[in-house]
């Protein structure tokens, strides 16, 4: 194959109608730890895999509080989440008062979607090289929405986003029937199950020496304002989880599948031009 | 792989020495490879029929649909990125909302259609920014104007039509859409979007996919609806039943 | 219209959205926050020359009950002399005729070298005091010695000197130590700022000048410079209506500024009617 | 349209209008006491909202939550309450997300000096009484002027009554020109403070038009607030 | 600055069981400036009848002399001594005659019936708009100050000592937030057999 | 160092993104920052706007019921002491969940009503079903009059906002040019101020709210009262009903007219 050269400008289609530096981005919400969202019917909920580190507020890096009816769980570049949280959050703010109620999630979510689609279209920036699972409750119920670099939205049963994310989505699918009658206990313990799904292989054997990460767990619910739970109360669904039988995972559980709901509009993209590693290690 | 004019086809602010603008031509590549969508006008009615590729099941039914409401009765369907698809119906909003606040009443699509044209046309002057990938379909309906049916595409050329159709099966569809007869009433017209539909989709291709529809007309007394349940339902059924012969006379073959 | 943006016509009054939307709201808040950010930018007033027209709406109070009275009133003053700098005031706040506070503190502590008197507008005073005190701070750690008092006053001169003619109601004392040993200055809100030995400010500064003037020289015992300044304050809040409560001194000294006394002068009063009362009776 | 008034256009002026020029503020009435323990700090108002002689609603609240240790009374021109406690609220959210924690009274307090001094050249009318626990679990009342001058203190009356009721608690809170010695003074307990309180308002109900209808008081300890309320005269 | 306020000053009266209290403060000034600390507004005209009256100095002093003339004119006419009450309507009318160009006061009027021993308090505005409740009256720069504190403390049927420390407590702390006022203060108990003068000791600023 | 109401922080260069701020290609987003016309002009209190009312309407009365709000206003808009349109509807159906009923200069109430209708298009276009509520209006009328009045440019209005809230709450409230939001069992502007409001707070019974029947009956009573004592009120009017299962309004009504006791005043 000739040597991509239109992979350089987010303002360059590639002869196939692609637009490279988009698909480069998704590649970095892969780079990120696994973070799945999923709800039944009164409440959403984020799981988020991270590597423990000395700082305290670990979970803060790993899920962020937009609202109390609102937060984002991040996989990609930690700093373009921040922005992107603290436009959220001020849009929140503003309309809160504004109008003395709560945003509601959808458009929420379309408005971020549309400024996002601004940096996938100049040459001065770059997309956000960070996928969003946002959990939310509004007068429509609990919703989790994923977001892509490509500006794409998508409202999620549930949904997985990050590296090795491919096995948890496999486990919420096999299961996406049950979510919506199941209660909030279940519902979270089938979050905590789906992601020990992407631990790597060794450690999901073991149940319990899935040490070297951290999960954290945030709910947001009718009548329950977004909350990251904490260690003590992490423990009870800790147990629900590991009572629930985890068989082995699927061996189809390939990473480096493209992965159809990520690359968006190209469902029907083949295997990706080998340039695209490169590029990515380079960009690392 | 298409015409590769080398060299000149970086930019959206170049031309090719055979005086092509190659950005805008791959742009609409990215339009041929999404999910089909069709428009057509009845005769007091206007649709817009969408073949909504479902990328994972995980999803909602209803997730990023491609249809919008841009006016009380004024709907648009796009077929290529969707992000960028909201972002324009976000535009068109906001020309419709000036328009009214300007002239109390409901911008005529002809001029929205201009406004939209112009925008995504500016976005291919420069080379600061990337076209569109995007073919905008506009569909209204009201007492004076009757019908209405514009498409845009990524180069921001528009022009209105009686069926018009974009994505990938879109020379299928068109073929589909010659045997129709014009001034046809919602019912018919409902069912024909969904025989199109189901006709072009090619399930050896892609998977699975859902038949979206906006429709604007006197029966839905002047408002544009998105996926109305009971047309809806309709355009369905026929679209099942038209894709069962379709395959059964295969098999005759 | 579409290509409004790009013809730079969307601004055209015709063209403006009078829908009040979320960014408006962004707007509104940040003008009404930013002096938070910044602590310089006021909000400007929605007509011209405010100190005539806020008078107008104070003037015609007892007409519409509209009482937007701000605390005033004072008596301070300080003065050098071999010792280093003595700052004595009073501690009331009037609202009009109405006494808000009798314990106010009038002398800032800008930092252990600077102390500021507060005269006029108390929120005008302590608000420019904070100001300059940040600056101050920032002046140090920027040139790693501590700010002059000459520069200290400077600043706020220059504060003055930009509100001039908005309204501002000040008239300070800024004393102080530093290599050219003791620093008085008085600055006010017209941008005036005259370094001296000695100075009084406020409504009772007459009555104060007059005990001041009797009793001060350079080469003043402390206890006896620090009995000065009280008993000029105390004189004055008798003769003066807006001058009482606690009488506080303060003394700069080369290693920084100490508090030397509050007493109430109530008990002042009663304590110098004894020490007349003896003194006359000695007389006899 | 505003650049389209309609001094632009002297031959529509109409003779029989009359030409009444707008006064932003109007006087709401109102009045707030405060009054701070050791531990606790309580904070009354009344619930009457009024401009001259019409009572628009005799139950109208004029205590603003701003977090569970802190309580913000405020009266004068109601909107401008509305403004400032709807930007306080934002500003409190902000740093919440921005610090990762509620903040404190005595921060809250320095905020809405600021604030309020943003609008130095348009002041507010507002009578502001903040009343909370601070760092070290005692009770304060910060009282402010309209352009944010705001000083700390243990009792404090403000509003259209608050000169009437200053000198009430000066006397009954602050013992002033009482001469006991502090053991023969009555400790001051959040009983004897609600019922000094209460008693206030009272009497500032008989003398006061912009003041009645209802009492509601906030009891402010380490462990929250806890609500009140006293009917007055309503005449 | 009103020109009531322009001398500053401030009187209040009470009632109490069989006996009137009447309270004045001792500040002349002229406006911020106190020029002198023992100038008292309440006046004794009668044996059990006091006379106070606030605002503008000069005003008070002629106000105080005119009556002083027509009730000792009353007085060697009707050759009684005049009660509080007809004195009071006559000081309302002297008022009135100066309906547009009125003396700058306020007084306040204070006493018992000399037959009936009856407590009488009684206040009026400028132009002599009598009001005789049952509780008590103020007068002054600190009136709002008054009214709240009175309102507190007062209560029917106090005996002497009792009405003078209610009487002293609202004087000092009402004019302790007044700037205009203040600077010492005198009470006056009226009782059928005996009058009680007491000056108080208070804030000097 | 004064800001004019144009917070927002110095992009890092002409045209740029600020830190952190999104912002469309062609940035026309950017303010021009010069002083709004507010702050440029003398007159009352330094500012030059037409500070009169034109043409304005009178009473509006809303009363909260049990079920729901009723809003009433009679259909005259008067031009300074002439009667000068005799049948206009001063209550609006905003949406499914909102009612409006415009007191004061009419002008005004026109184009806020634009700006709402503008918002309910909105809505629709979002095609997911959320409704504003009667308290989201209400608060935004408060922070637009507020900004309005805030530069000394109001908006002559003085509006009672009812409707029902998400769990089917009735909501009632009043929003001044001033932007003084306040809520109650019953509100009202114009003269029904002074005549109404006593009228129903009287009949308030005591721990409960209103049932529909006892406040159209009030409505009625007050819009009869106002009829004959308001010199700016007309014999018409119209009523706002919200419900949980929708909004409408009626009318308009007569007031039936019995001026027989006219013979009976005498000294005129």
């Amino acid at each position: 194959m000739f040597r991509n050269q239109y992979d350089s400008d987010v303002t360059v289609w590639s002869p196939q109608g692609r637009l490279h530096q988009v698909e480069y981005a998704m590649e970095a919400v892969k780079l990120g730890t696994t973070t799945v969202g999923l709800k039944n019917r009164s409440i959403a909920v984020l799981v988020a895999l991270s590597k423990p580190t000395s700082e305290v507020s670990v979970s803060q890096r790993k899920v962020i509080p937009i609202d109390d009816h609102l937060g984002i769980s991040i996989a990609g570049i930690t700093a373009d989440a921040r922005v992107l949280s603290r436009y959220l959050r001020s849009e929140c703010l503003n309309y809160k008062h504004t109008y003395e109620s709560t945003y509601p999630v959808s458009r929420l979510i379309t408005n971020l979607g549309n400024k996002m689609q601004t940096t996938t279209q100049r040459y001065d920036r770059r997309p956000y090289g960070v996928g969003l699972l946002v959990a939310g409750y509004d007068e429509k119920g609990p919703h989790i929405y994923q977001v892509m670099p490509s500006a794409n939205f998508y409202d999620c049963k549930a949904y997985s986003i990050g590296s090795r994310s491919q096995s948890a989505r496999t486990y919420l699918e096999s299961n996406l029937a049950s979510f919506a009658d199941s209660s909030n206990d279940e519902i979270i313990a089938h979050g905590i199950v789906a992601i020990k799904r992407s631990l790597p292989t060794d450690e999901n054997q073991g149940k319990e020496n899935a040490a070297q990460y951290d999960i954290t767990v945030a709910i947001v619910g009718k009548g329950q304002p977004f909350k990251i739970l904490s260690k003590e109360e992490m423990k009870k669904y800790e147990e629900l989880a590991s009572k629930k039988i985890l068989p082995a995972p699927s061996p189809a559980d390939d990473d480096d599948q493209p992965r159809p709901s990520g690359s968006g509009e190209q469902p029907d993209e083949g295997p990706r031009d080998p340039q695209v590693a490169v590029a990515t290690e380079e960009r690392r | 792989m298409s015409t590769i004019g080398t060299g000149y086809d970086l930019s959206a602010s170049q031309f090719s020495p055979d005086g092509r603008v190659f950005q805008i031509d791959y742009a609409s590549k990215a339009v041929e490879k999404s999910g089909t969508v069709i428009g057509l006008r009845g005769k007091d009615c206007v649709i817009l029929a969408v073949e909504k590729i479902i990328s994972s099941k995980l999803h909602e039914e209803d997730a990023a649909g491609r249809i919008f409401t841009i006016e009380k009765n004024i709907g648009m369907a796009i077929a290529g990125l969707v992000a960028d698809g909201n972002y324009v119906a976000d535009i068109a909003r906001q020309e419709a909302a000036n328009f009214r606040q300007q002239f109390e009443h409901a911008i005529p699509l002809k001029h929205l259609c201009e406004r939209v044209a112009g925008y995504i046309h500016a976005y291919t002057l420069y080379s600061a920014v990337r076209p569109f990938g995007l073919s905008v379909i506009f569909a209204s309906w009201d007492e004076v104007e009757g019908p209405q049916l514009y498409k845009i595409e990524p180069s921001g050329s528009s022009f209105g039509y009686y069926a018009c159709a974009s994505g990938k099966a879109k020379q299928q569809a068109k073929t589909e859409m010659e045997k129709l007869k014009p001034n046809m009433e919602t019912e018919e017209l409902v069912k024909s979007a969904g025989e199109i539909i189901y006709k072009v989709h090619d399930d050896l291709k892609d998977k699975d996919f859902r038949f979206e529809m906006g429709l604007v007309g006197r029966d839905t007394n002047g408002l544009h609806r998105i996926n109305p349940a009971e047309y809806t339902e309709i355009a369905r059924n026929a679209g099942d039943a038209a894709r069962k012969d379709d395959d059964s006379d295969n098999e005759t073959h | 219209m579409a290509l409004a943006e790009i013809c730079k016509i969307s601004n055209a009054p015709y063209m403006r959205r009078t829908a009040w939307d979320l960014s408006d709201v962004e707007e509104d808040l940040k003008a009404h926050t930013s002096n938070l950010a910044n602590p310089y930018t006021l909000a400007a007033p929605p007509f011209e020359n405010p100190m005539h027209n806020l008078n107008l709406i104070q003037a015609n109070a007892d007409k519409t009950g509209i009482k937007i009275d701000f605390d005033h009133g004072t008596t301070t003053l300080g003065f050098k002399y071999k010792g280093g700098v003595i700052l004595a005031v009073d501690s009331r706040a009037t609202g009009g005729q109405y006494i808000g506070s009798q314990t106010m503190k009038k002398i800032v502590e800008i930092n252990q070298f600077l102390l500021g008197t507060l005269a006029g507008g108390a929120a005008d005073c302590v608000y420019w005091d904070r100001v300059l005190s940040k600056e101050c701070r920032l002046h140090e750690l920027r040139n790693k010695e501590r700010i002059s008092v000459a520069a200290a006053s400077k600043i706020m001169a220059n504060i003055a000197h930009e509100y001039k003619g908005m309204g501002l109601s000040m008239g300070m004392m800024l004393a102080g130590y530093d290599k050219r040993g003791p620093g008085l200055y008085y600055v006010d809100s017209e941008g005036s700022r005259t370094p001296g030995n000695l100075f009084s400010v406020g409504s009772g500064s007459l009555f104060a000048y007059g005990v001041l003037d009797s009793g001060y020289h350079w080469d003043l015992e402390d206890d006896v410079a620090q009995e000065l300044g009280r008993r000029a304050i105390y004189h004055a809040t008798f003769r003066d209506a807006y001058s009482g409560g606690i009488i506080r001194v303060y003394h700069m000294t080369p290693t920084g500024w100490i508090k030397i006394s509050e007493t109430d002068c109530m008990e002042l009063h009663y304590k110098y009617e004894e020490q007349k009362a003896q003194a006359a009776a000695a007389a006899q | 349209m505003s650049n389209l008034g309609f001094q632009q256009f002297p031959e529509y002026q109409v003779p029989g209008v009359q030409q009444a020029d707008f006064s932003p503020y109007e006087s709401n009435g109102g009045s707030i006491v405060a009054i701070a323990g050791d531990d606790f700090v309580v904070i009354a108002a009344d619930t009457r909202l009024s401009s001259g002689y019409n009572i628009h609603s005799r139950d109208q609240s004029k205590l603003f939550k701003l977090s569970d240790q802190t309580v913000l009374g405020s009266t004068g021109c109601w909107a401008d309450t509305l403004s400032l406690t709807g930007l306080l609220k934002v500003r409190m959210q902000g740093y919440e997300h921005t610090h990762l924690r509620t903040m404190a009274t005595d921060a809250v307090a320095q905020m809405l000096s600021i604030t309020m001094y943003n609008r130095r050249f348009f002041p507010y009318y507002v009578s502001n009484i903040l009343a909370g626990i601070d760092k070290d679990g005692k009770g304060v009342v910060y009282s402010y002027d309209p352009i944010g001058h705001c000083e700390r203190a243990f009792y404090r009356a403000g509003g259209t009554a608050g000169t009437l009721l200053q000198p009430v608690l000066d006397n009954q809170i602050g013992h002033k020109n009482i001469n006991l010695s502090s053991s023969e003074l009555p400790k001051l307990t959040i009983e004897r403070a609600v019922a000094i309180a209460s008693d206030t308002f009272i009497s500032a109900a008989e003398r006061d038009i912009y003041t009645g209808d209802s009492v509601l008081i906030n009891i402010i300890t380490k462990d929250g607030i806890e609500e009140k309320k006293l009917q007055l005269r309503l005449d | 600055m009103s020109i009531l306020a322009y001398n500053g000053g401030c009187v209040v009266a009470m009632r109490g069981k069989d006996c009137v209290a009447i309270a004045t403060d001792h500040r002349f000034g002229v406006q911020a400036q106190t020029i002198s600390t023992d100038f008292k507004k309440v006046f004794h005209i009668a044996p059990r009848m006091f006379l106070g009256l606030t605002g503008l100095q000069t005003d008070i002093l002629t106000v105080r002399d005119r009556l002083m003339f027509r009730k000792n004119l009353y007085e060697t006419r009707e050759n009684r001594e005049m009660a509080p009450k007809p004195f009071s309507a006559m000081l309302s009318s002297f008022l009135y005659e100066h309906r547009f160009g009125p003396y700058f006061i306020e007084p306040v009027v204070a006493g018992l019936d000399p037959h009936t021993l009856k407590p009488f308090i009684c206040n009026m505005d400028l132009i002599g708009c009598p009001n005789e409740p049952v509780d008590f009256v103020v007068a002054g720069t600190c009136a709002e100050q008054l009214y709240g504190m009175c309102e507190t403390l007062w209560r029917p049927d106090l005996e002497p000592d009792q009405l003078f420390e209610v009487i002293a407590q609202s004087m000092m702390n009402a004019f302790d937030r007044d700037a205009m006022s203040g600077w010492g203060a005198t009470v006056y108990i009226i009782e059928k057999d005996k009058i009680t003068e007491r000056s108080l000791k208070t804030r000097m600023d | 160092m004064l800001n004019n109401y144009n917070g927002l922080a110095q992009p890092f260069w002409q045209n740029g993104p600020a830190p952190g701020q999104f912002y469309h290609f062609t940035g026309g987003q950017q303010q021009i920052q010069n002083l709004p016309r507010e702050l440029t002009t003398a007159g009352p209190y330094g500012t030059q706007r037409n500070t009169a009312r034109i043409t304005t309407g009178s009473s509006v009365l809303g009363i909260r019921f049990d079920g729901g709000v009723m809003i009433a206003a009679d259909t005259m808009v008067s031009y300074g002491s002439l009667s000068r349109y005799q049948s206009i509807d001063r209550v609006f159906k905003i949406n499914e969940k909102i009612l409006l009923g415009g007191g004061d200069d009419f002008a005004d109430i026109q184009s806020i009503k634009r700006t709402i209708d503008q918002k309910m298009i909105a809505d629709q276009c979002r095609a997911d079903e959320i409704e504003m509520k009667p308290t989201e209006l209400a608060m935004w009328l408060t922070r637009v009059l507020y900004n309005r009045r805030t530069r000394m440019n109001p908006l002559f209005i003085d509006v009672v906002v009812g409707g029902v809230n998400a769990e089917g709450k009735p909501f009632l409230g009043n929003v001044d040019l001033r932007g003084r939001f306040y809520e109650d069992f019953v509100v009202a502007t114009g003269f029904a101020r002074h005549l109404a409001i006593p009228l129903v707070r009287e009949s308030k019974p005591a721990g409960r709210e209103f049932t529909a029947e006892e406040a159209s009956n009030l409505i009625r009573k007050c819009m009869e009262v106002l009829y004959y004592r308001d010199t700016r009120n007309t014999s018409k009017y119209t009523v706002g009903v919200c419900t949980p299962s929708g909004s409408v309004v009626e009318g308009p009504y007569k007031v039936d007219e019995n001026w027989s006791f006219a013979s009976t005043i005498k000294g005129y």
